[in-house]
């Protein structure tokens, strides 16, 4: 059994699928308007109030504006379609809007048609996707001027621009009246700088650039005039694809993927951070099982001193990442925690499990539904203290189920929220008292998330934040595991700014010669 | 029948000239001494017969031959090459997976779950459809209709689709595993058992067991199983290996063994998304696997050689 | 006619390589055939008749090699021929074949007409009606009715004789110089053989052709054919014309295979001549005679050298040392008694076992998209078994003889009707009691017994199964038993097929026995077996009935053995009993037609008499398909109105019982 | 004949039956579409809306009344993933499956038949030596690592063909090649037994006596008995392949039914995975019904009985 040269087969193979990449190379100057992207995951809608996935985002960024959207450098809600915006009083927001916006069918945007959106998206009976949160804290929309609008909130909420930037694009009036809820069949008629001139639902989304975008928007002029995401779910494919030129993007690429892909001419790799954490959460509670050891706090400090963060955040997650102590992403407003920091120390990690009753460590299972080796590794480091973990890797519709059901002793798991940059995003989903995902059972800790995201006064926020924060880590609710970073890699020559929450800007991208 | 010269196995013809008075008893072998003196004179059997003996040799000595735990990760020594290729330690013979564990140590440990896989669910499926093939061959009637509909069930799914649907649902695990696959892979037993049984229900031996009083039951356990024991056990072999290509099938597509166990597909599996660039990865426990099975068949082949020939035509 | 022979074989061999060995199954055979002449070759299994005939035509079996001086066929020498010239210039065109199994020799999913036709086109250069026409003019001539319908038909949808003949017309089809029938007719009903005997006989005559006849049966070669070589170990033993063969054997081997046949010397004799010992392995060097291990006249040099040919006449000859000290030895039955002098066992009229209106109805589907339909097994029988008789149950086969015995044992529940045993219905008597009682004795000893199991175990199952006595207790009886059926002890650990048929047989007989039953049911214990080890068996049967005071019910085909063993005969047609009554009354006096047909078919050893016209048309009916009215109407050669419209009721002619509208009172034709 | 058709079609409409509402309760109970309709961040109230909004909190039985209802009028339901009726998406989906189907079928036969015959003719000899090691490695290599070696080699190392994908008939030519080797083995050896056993059948030395020999004897007298086994078997795993080659079409990256199979079953996509499971039993059905009929049409004993 003689093995072959890895090594040189490498070299080999490198040097082949160059040569394959050149020889097959379509890179036509055609592409100098035109971009190809690569999704893994088939797109089911255009329609961003519709979709659900991350990609719907980074498409929704070019076929869409809402009246605010995320500043690409601040990560701060700015006005967009809107020209200016003004609380009156904690619960009610006045929104001027720009009069130089048009659809893409060439109407203009009037305040009726923005009224229209939000009712649409309160009405229950719509089934969009984002609905169920802007009912949380919308009560009504109010039209009191040809281009003004007046919203009324049912609670103070900080994070209303948010919402309205990432996940209400605007809608002209009447749109789903003939179509009803099923936008799927619908032409997309947004107000964004790209418009959808072909969509075959799973398959491919044709895009072309909206000439009559308005000039003061920041995303106008993009300098690419065509756009096409090509669905490729396996990663191996989209490598071919790009080295033969296929496919101009590639996102999210594993990093050790991404590793090997730069060492290939035609390939360029770039590294960016994406506001998404890696958890696990254990069931202080004590709802899978009353007896289970994470009931005891010093098991839970045990699990957060026995994993190396480190090592598996330098060595898996890669790149820009890095290790986190507290129930936050470092780029979030809110995330300055000051409680207790677990150091990576087996032998601590054991002294507490012995002091918890449990010299010889347990048995649980570790609920997981991606980044199977940050679990397996996180599984490989507890059976040094001598804790034997399961890993539970499961898909994510039975992973919802066992975790809605309550029945999950620990999980790890990721949270991105959108890439917004406010702690809200994390602690809200996790630690209020009506979320499934929250198994820490602590009703104090859930008024303060509340709390917190009913607040407007930021110094406030700052302190609510940060008695949540230090009480998660205290209580060692979670093993906050890492960051994560993002990697991309592109046909040389296109030039595209590495977003900071994660989120592509394709509008920026451009040919350079 | 016997009064005439069937002359086409020469065999037959040698028996039968032993026809009279008193036989000379060296003439015939047992059963059993028979096929092992055939069996020493079959090459496919030695060779399957010896890798295997070699692979369960590593599966029970795996503690003492691995030169690593299979399971103690080492992150700075992730992805090395195998050891004579530039950038290998000798440490690592094989080299690291992207955990930094020791390739040669999680290879040698995977022979084990093959190994258990293989056998534990050729049984689960032996029981399964001896039992079933017996009933409906011995008994007949509804039974051997419902037995046909099972089949029918049985067959018209494409098994790993049903098998991928058991696992999602129920969770992985080596048992789970185990009985899913032995669970959907008893056809063939059953198939083989029951038309055995339908042949054997027909011979004398059986009327005369029942006709000194034993039960239905009694006659089909005693006097018909101990016939099929040839055919289980060459059916047993070829259904272990085809076992074991189920359970890496399974591992591969991420419904199998759980990780972080060292399942041979599921190691290819992992290295898939690198095989481009660190191929062992992929070669390497596909070369395991391959030996495997290659060797049980061999020796499904050899036993199905040795004993067949016990039948009279 | 040319006085040149048309086949002239000189010292053929053929020897087969084993795993260790190589058999020698054909030793240097010398053959001679004239035209028009028929040569029956006879022998027991494994002489190598088969395969003389095989090499001849060149189709041995892969690994056999053959080689001959010459094989001289018409002027031709066939050793020099190749397989190309084989098949086209002799196979099918100027040799026919005719194999032992109709059901399996003809190609299942062709029709009768492609077979028959493609024999012609094959060879000659003929259109395929030209085929066609010769087809249907040759089915006409092996007696098939309708034959021009029959060309499109598939062989399953005919019956073993009609294939058989489908067969016969096939070798014929390129008239060929020379037809080899092996065992055309062993497996046929006896009733069709004697048509098939017939037929061949009739047509060779009419074409002028060769035959050799090979075959074990020494009846059958006394009727059918003109020469005789008598095959033992792969070597002719002994030649000469049938008469003189067969009535005034030379070879000891001849002499004592014909005093095994029941009937042969004298029907009254109680006890028949064997041969004893085991036909020696025939590999390696032959010392000696083949024979010498068994042979009563045996002296040294028979052992030591090669037997000398002792030619009478040109015609005759056998091969034997003749050995003068022994040269007055004259074969004798071995010791026993004679009908005349025994008087059965308590052979009263106590009834042990009655059968009351027994009908069972099977249903069956016919083929994959067929309809079930019901299958009349057995047709309100009824039947008497006295304690101490042999009563004899005669049939062909499909005429329900098994069903009845499982109905008998207790092994299927009839529709209606009921068994009666020892005075208790068997339907209601516990197994286990019932297995005490009545014990069954089977056709196959290969099938019946187990070949997972050794000897001993088998044996001694019974008492293992009712737990009768201690381990100790079982050993000393299955030993006792083994003794009694005559193994000896050391077979006590072999398996079955370690054993010769004869002592598997010995061991099912000692297996039945072993719970002492006053019944046993044999069905067709012998049939399987050559004619020596029927002999043995039959002598062993009916030491042990005198010896354990048993009853048997015999279920046989074989009307010689009837003849020889039954006190009672009962014969059964198409699931009814036909005729009852005691053995001479029923053989020498039948009452019903199909009976006296039967009688007729029986072909005794009577060298000169030919094979006797039996009568009878057609074949022996589908059971799923039954006549109205007499269920053998359809091929009496008597029947009448009546015969086809209401089935006859037994009824009670002097002691017999017939089912017969026309029962004759008695005959006028005694059986031979 | 009639009547068999239709005994059969009812016992396929049966085993369809149970082994749908099998699949339905065992997602039911054990998976929650919601979240994954609703994307993995999807905050709870989100979750519960598409919940309500499928009627995923009806009782199971009412659930699947429901969809059966619809599937008798010919309405296989919406996909829940894709939001596109499940009719059409498998129409979308059937047609590379049943190419490569089809391809790898002809790569079976081409392969096997040939190689069965020539060692079944000469037993022992190189013909048979070959033919069986071929079929004993065949059946020992695992078929996605089959599908990944000669993408290594044929379409990295040396790049004949496409490394995935199904747009143009190069796309097939490798999965055809893998799919139809997995099936070499056991029609191969059926092929060669199978003759094997008719070359020793009392009809063969029949047909020879007659004069029959070489080839003529092979083709004229013994193949059509010897294949009635075989085609058996080929339908057989023509319905296995046209039941979704799970492994190879996700090894080459092909969007066929298999693999709309397994990502239904990943995304809890019950009315798509309920349909593909009714379509896949129907299908296999029918073929061994059809193998059935060849038979029948082949051997006049099945026919007639």
């Amino acid at each position: 059994m003689r093995i072959i040269h890895p090594r040189r087969v490498g070299i080999g193979l490198t040097s082949l699928l160059a040569a394959w990449a050149l020889s097959m190379s379509v890179h036509a100057d055609a592409r100098s308007d035109s971009l190809v992207v690569a999704l893994a995951m088939p797109l089911t809608t255009v329609d961003r109030l519709y979709s659900v996935q991350r990609e719907g985002l980074v498409l929704a960024q070019l076929t869409d504006d809402g009246l605010f959207h995320v500043d690409p450098d601040t990560l701060e809600f700015v006005p967009l379609a809107a020209a200016s915006y003004e609380w009156v009083g904690e619960t009610r927001l006045d929104v001027v809007l720009r009069d130089d916006v048009k659809f893409h069918d060439g109407s203009p945007l009037t305040a009726d048609d923005v009224v229209y959106t939000f009712d649409w998206v309160l009405d229950r009976d719509s089934g969009t996707s984002r609905g169920p949160v802007i009912r949380g804290w919308l009560d009504r929309v109010e039209k009191i001027g040809e281009h003004r609008v007046s919203f009324h909130l049912k609670v103070p909420y900080p994070m209303a621009l948010r919402d309205m930037a990432v996940s209400v694009p605007l809608r002209k009036q009447g749109t789903y009246a003939h179509t009803g809820i099923r936008a799927v069949e619908q032409q997309l008629n947004g107000i964004g700088p790209y418009r959808v001139t072909g969509f075959r639902a799973g398959r491919e989304i044709e895009l072309t650039r909206f000439e009559d975008y308005y000039q003061a928007s920041p995303k106008a002029n993009p300098a690419i005039k065509y756009m096409r995401f090509r669905v490729i779910p396996d990663q191996g494919t989209q490598q071919a694809e790009l080295l033969s030129g296929g496919i101009d993007l590639m996102l999210d690429v594993p990093p050790d993927v991404a590793d090997n892909v730069r060492h290939l001419p035609n390939v360029e790799r770039l590294e960016g951070d994406d506001i998404r954490i890696g958890y696990i959460t254990l069931d202080a509670a004590g709802y899978s099982d009353p007896n289970t050891p994470f009931k005891d706090v010093r098991v839970r400090r045990a699990l957060n001193h026995a994993i190396n963060r480190q090592a598996i955040t330098q060595y898996l997650v890669r790149g820009s990442a890095q290790a986190l102590d507290f129930a936050c992403h470092p780029l979030q407003f809110g995330c300055e925690g000051t409680g207790p920091v677990y150091a990576y120390d087996p032998g601590k990690a054991r002294a507490l499990l012995t002091e918890a009753g449990y010299p010889n460590g347990f048995s649980f299972d570790l609920w997981a539904y991606r980044d199977k080796v940050m679990g397996e590794a996180i599984v490989n480091d507890l059976r040094v203290v001598g804790i034997n973990a399961n890993l539970r890797y499961v898909k994510l519709n039975v992973f919802s189920k066992v975790r809605n059901d309550r029945d999950m002793s620990a999980f790890f798991a990721s949270y991105g929220g959108g890439g917004t940059a406010d702690a809200s995003a994390i602690t809200g989903v996790h630690f209020v008292a009506n979320t499934p995902r929250n198994y820490s059972g602590d009703e104090e800790l859930a008024a303060t998330v509340l709390a917190a995201e009913r607040t407007i006064d930021p110094e406030r926020r700052l302190e609510l934040y940060r008695q949540a924060l230090d009480r998660i880590a205290d209580q060692a609710y979670w093993v906050p595991m890492f960051s994560y970073s993002q990697n991309f890699l592109l046909a040389p020559g296109l030039d595209l700014s590495v977003p900071r929450d994660g989120v592509p800007r394709l509008w920026q991208a451009r040919w350079s010669n | 029948m016997m009064t005439t010269d069937t002359v086409k196995n020469p065999r037959f013809v040698a028996e039968s000239q032993t026809d009279g008075e008193q036989v000379d008893t060296g003439l015939g072998l047992s059963p059993a001494k028979a096929a092992l003196k055939r069996a020493r004179g079959h090459t496919g059997l030695k060779i399957g017969f010896g890798i295997i003996l070699l692979m369960v040799f590593l599966a029970l000595f795996a503690p003492w031959l691995a030169p690593h735990d299979p399971y103690v990760q080492n992150l700075p020594m992730r992805l090395l090459p195998p050891a004579w290729v530039d950038g290998g330690e000798w440490r690592y013979l094989l080299g690291t997976d992207h955990l930094g564990r020791d390739y040669l140590s999680r290879i040698i440990y995977g022979a084990r779950i093959s190994l258990a896989i293989g056998i534990g669910a050729a049984t689960v499926g032996a029981i399964i459809g001896v039992t079933l093939g017996l009933l409906a061959g011995y008994f007949g009637g509804w039974l051997d209709q419902a037995v046909n509909f099972l089949v029918t069930c049985q067959l018209a799914i494409p098994s790993l689709l049903l098998i991928m649907a058991l696992v999602f649902v129920i969770g992985q695990s080596i048992t789970v595993v185990i009985f899913v696959i032995g669970a959907t892979h008893w056809v063939f037993y059953l198939v083989v058992t029951r038309s055995a049984t339908l042949r054997l229900r027909e011979m004398d031996f059986v009327a005369a067991a029942r006709s000194m009083g034993c039960s239905r039951f009694q006659v089909a356990v005693r006097e018909v199983l101990p016939n099929l024991s040839n055919q289980i056990m060459v059916i047993f072999t070829l259904e272990v290996a085809i076992a074991i290509l189920s359970e890496a099938t399974l591992s591969f597509l991420g419904l199998g063994i759980p990780s972080p166990m060292p399942s041979w597909g599921l190691m290819i599996a992992e290295g898939k998304t690198s095989m481009f660039f660190q191929p062992w990865l992929v070669v390497l426990p596909g070369l395991a696997l391959f030996m495997l099975v290659i060797a049980v068949n061999l020796l499904g082949d050899g036993v199905r050689d040795v004993t067949v020939t016990d039948r009279r035509s | 006619m040319n006085t040149q022979p048309l086949l002239d074989i000189r010292n053929l061999s053929v020897e087969i390589p084993t795993e260790s060995s190589t058999l020698k199954a054909v030793r240097g055979v010398d053959l001679e055939l004239k035209r028009g002449e028929t040569l029956g070759i006879v022998g027991e299994s494994g002489s190598g008749k088969s395969m003389t005939a095989l090499a001849m035509m060149s189709l041995l079996p892969p690994a056999a090699r053959r080689s001959a001086a010459c094989i001289n066929f018409d002027g031709a020498d066939l050793m020099q021929a190749s397989e190309h010239d084989f098949a086209v210039q002799v196979r099918g065109q100027r040799i026919g074949m005719i194999f032992q199994e109709p059901m399996t020799s003809l190609n299942p999913v062709y029709t009768i007409g492609r077979q028959l036709k493609e024999t012609m086109t094959l060879h000659r250069k003929v259109s395929e009606s030209e085929a066609e026409v010769r087809a249907i003019h040759l089915l006409e001539k092996v007696g098939l009715p309708d034959p021009a319908s029959r060309l499109k038909q598939y062989p399953h949808e005919l019956s073993g004789g009609q294939r058989q003949r489908v067969m016969i017309a096939m070798a014929l089809m390129n008239e060929p110089e020379l037809l080899i029938a092996d065992e055309p007719t062993t497996a046929l009903d006896v009733t069709i053989q004697a048509q098939i005997l017939r037929l061949l006989r009739d047509l060779q005559q009419e074409l002028g052709m060769s035959m050799i006849l090979i075959t074990h049966d020494l009846g059958v070669v006394s009727r059918a054919a003109d020469k005789i070589a008598v095959m033992y170990a792969g070597d002719i033993v002994e030649t000469g014309t049938t008469e003189e063969v067969l009535l005034n054997p030379r070879h000891p081997y001849t002499q004592g295979l014909l005093e095994c046949v029941p009937g042969y010397r004298n029907g009254a004799l109680k006890r028949l001549g064997s041969i004893p010992g085991i036909v020696p392995s025939m590999t390696g060097t032959v010392q000696g005679c083949a024979f010498a291990s068994r042979c009563p006249r045996a002296v040294d040099t028979c052992r030591t050298q090669t037997p000398p040919s002792q030619e009478i006449s040109p015609q005759r000859m056998y091969v034997c040392h003749d050995p003068q000290e022994t040269r007055d030895w004259q074969p004798s039955p071995a010791p026993g008694l004679s009908q005349d002098m025994l008087v059965s066992p308590s052979q009263g009229q106590t009834p042990i076992l009655s059968v009351n209106s027994v009908s069972c109805t099977f249903s069956v589907r016919r083929g994959m998209f067929g309809k079930r339909i019901p299958l009349r097994a057995m047709n309100d029988i009824s039947l008497q078994v006295n304690k101490g008789e042999v009563l004899a149950l005669v049939g062909e086969s499909g005429c329900g003889k098994t069903t009845l015995t499982r109905t008998i044992m207790g092994l299927q529940q009839p529709d209606t009707g009921s068994v009666v045993l020892n005075g208790q219905r068997i339907e209601t008597l516990p197994a286990m009691q019932r297995a005490r009682m009545i014990q069954p004795i089977f056709q196959d000893p290969y099938s019946s017994l187990n070949p997972r199991k050794t000897i001993g175990e088998i044996i001694g199952k019974p008492l293992a199964v009712h737990k009768l006595g201690s381990r100790q207790e079982q050993l000393a009886k299955t030993y006792s038993m083994m003794e009694l059926v005559g193994l000896p002890r050391r077979v006590f650990n072999s398996y079955p097929n370690q054993l010769s048929g004869g002592q598997r047989q010995r061991a099912a007989i000692g297996r039945a026995l072993i719970m002492r039953p006053e019944v046993v049911i044999c069905d067709e214990p012998t049939s399987a077996l050559d004619v020596s080890v029927q002999a043995q068996i039959l002598n062993l049967l009916l030491d042990l009935r005198d010896e354990l005071d048993l009853t048997y019910l015999f279920v046989t085909h074989n009307l010689s053995v009837v003849q020889h063993m039954a006190d009672r005969v009962a014969v059964m047609y198409l699931g009814e009993i036909v005729e009852c009554g005691d053995r001479d009354d029923v053989m020498l006096n039948p009452r019903h037609p199909y009976t006296r047909a039967l009688m007729d078919s029986a072909l005794s050893i009577a060298p000169g008499e030919i094979v006797p016209d039996l009568g009878l048309s057609g074949d022996f009916p589908n059971p799923m398909n039954r006549p109205a009215g007499c269920a053998f109407n359809p091929r009496c050669p008597i029947a009448e109105q009546v015969c086809r419209e209401r089935a006859p009721a037994p009824e009670i002619i002097g002691s017999s019982l017939v089912r017969c509208w026309k029962a004759q009172p008695s005959s006028d034709r005694p059986i031979a | 004949m009639a009547s068999y058709i239709l005994r059969r079609g009812l016992l396929a409409l049966l085993v369809a039956l149970v082994v749908s509402f099998g699949t339905f309760a065992l997602f039911y109970f054990a998976t929650d579409p919601a979240q994954t309709i609703a994307g993995e961040d999807a905050p709870p109230e989100m979750v519960e809306e598409i919940r309500q909004e499928y009627g995923f909190d009806r009782p199971v039985s009412v659930q699947y009344v429901a969809w059966l209802g619809g599937v008798f009028q010919g309405d296989f339901g919406e996909s829940y993933f894709w939001k596109q009726p499940v009719g059409e998406l498998i129409r979308e989906h059937a047609g590379v499956t049943i190419i490569l189907a089809l391809s790898s079928l002809m790569v079976t036969i081409l392969i096997a038949l040939p190689l069965g015959i020539g060692a079944a003719l000469k037993p022992n000899s190189w013909v048979d030596r070959f033919a069986l090691s071929t079929a004993v490695s065949a059946q020992a290599i695992p078929n996605f690592w089959l599908g990944l070696m000669v993408i290594i080699l044929l379409a990295v190392m040396f790049p004949i063909f496409p490394v995935s994908g199904d747009a143009t008939w190069r796309h097939y030519v490798l999965p055809a090649l893998v799919l139809g080797a997995s099936s070499v083995p056991a029609v191969m050896r059926l092929t060669r037994t199978g003759l094997l056993e008719v070359l020793g059948a009392d009809y063969i030395r029949t047909a020879r006596a007659k004069g029959f020999m070489g080839y003529q004897l092979i083709f004229r007298q013994a193949l059509r008995n010897a294949l009635l086994p075989v085609v058996s078997v080929l339908a057989v795993q023509l319905g296995h392949k046209l039941g979704g080659s799970v492994v190879t079409e996700s090894v080459f990256s092909m969007n066929g039914l298999g693999r709309l199979a397994v990502e239904s079953i990943f995304n809890s996509d019950i009315p798509t995975v309920q349909s593909l499971i009714l379509i896949f039993v129907l299908t296999f059905v029918l073929l061994t019904l059809a193998a059935d009929l060849i038979n029948a049409w082949l051997d006049p004993r099945i026919r007639m009985g």
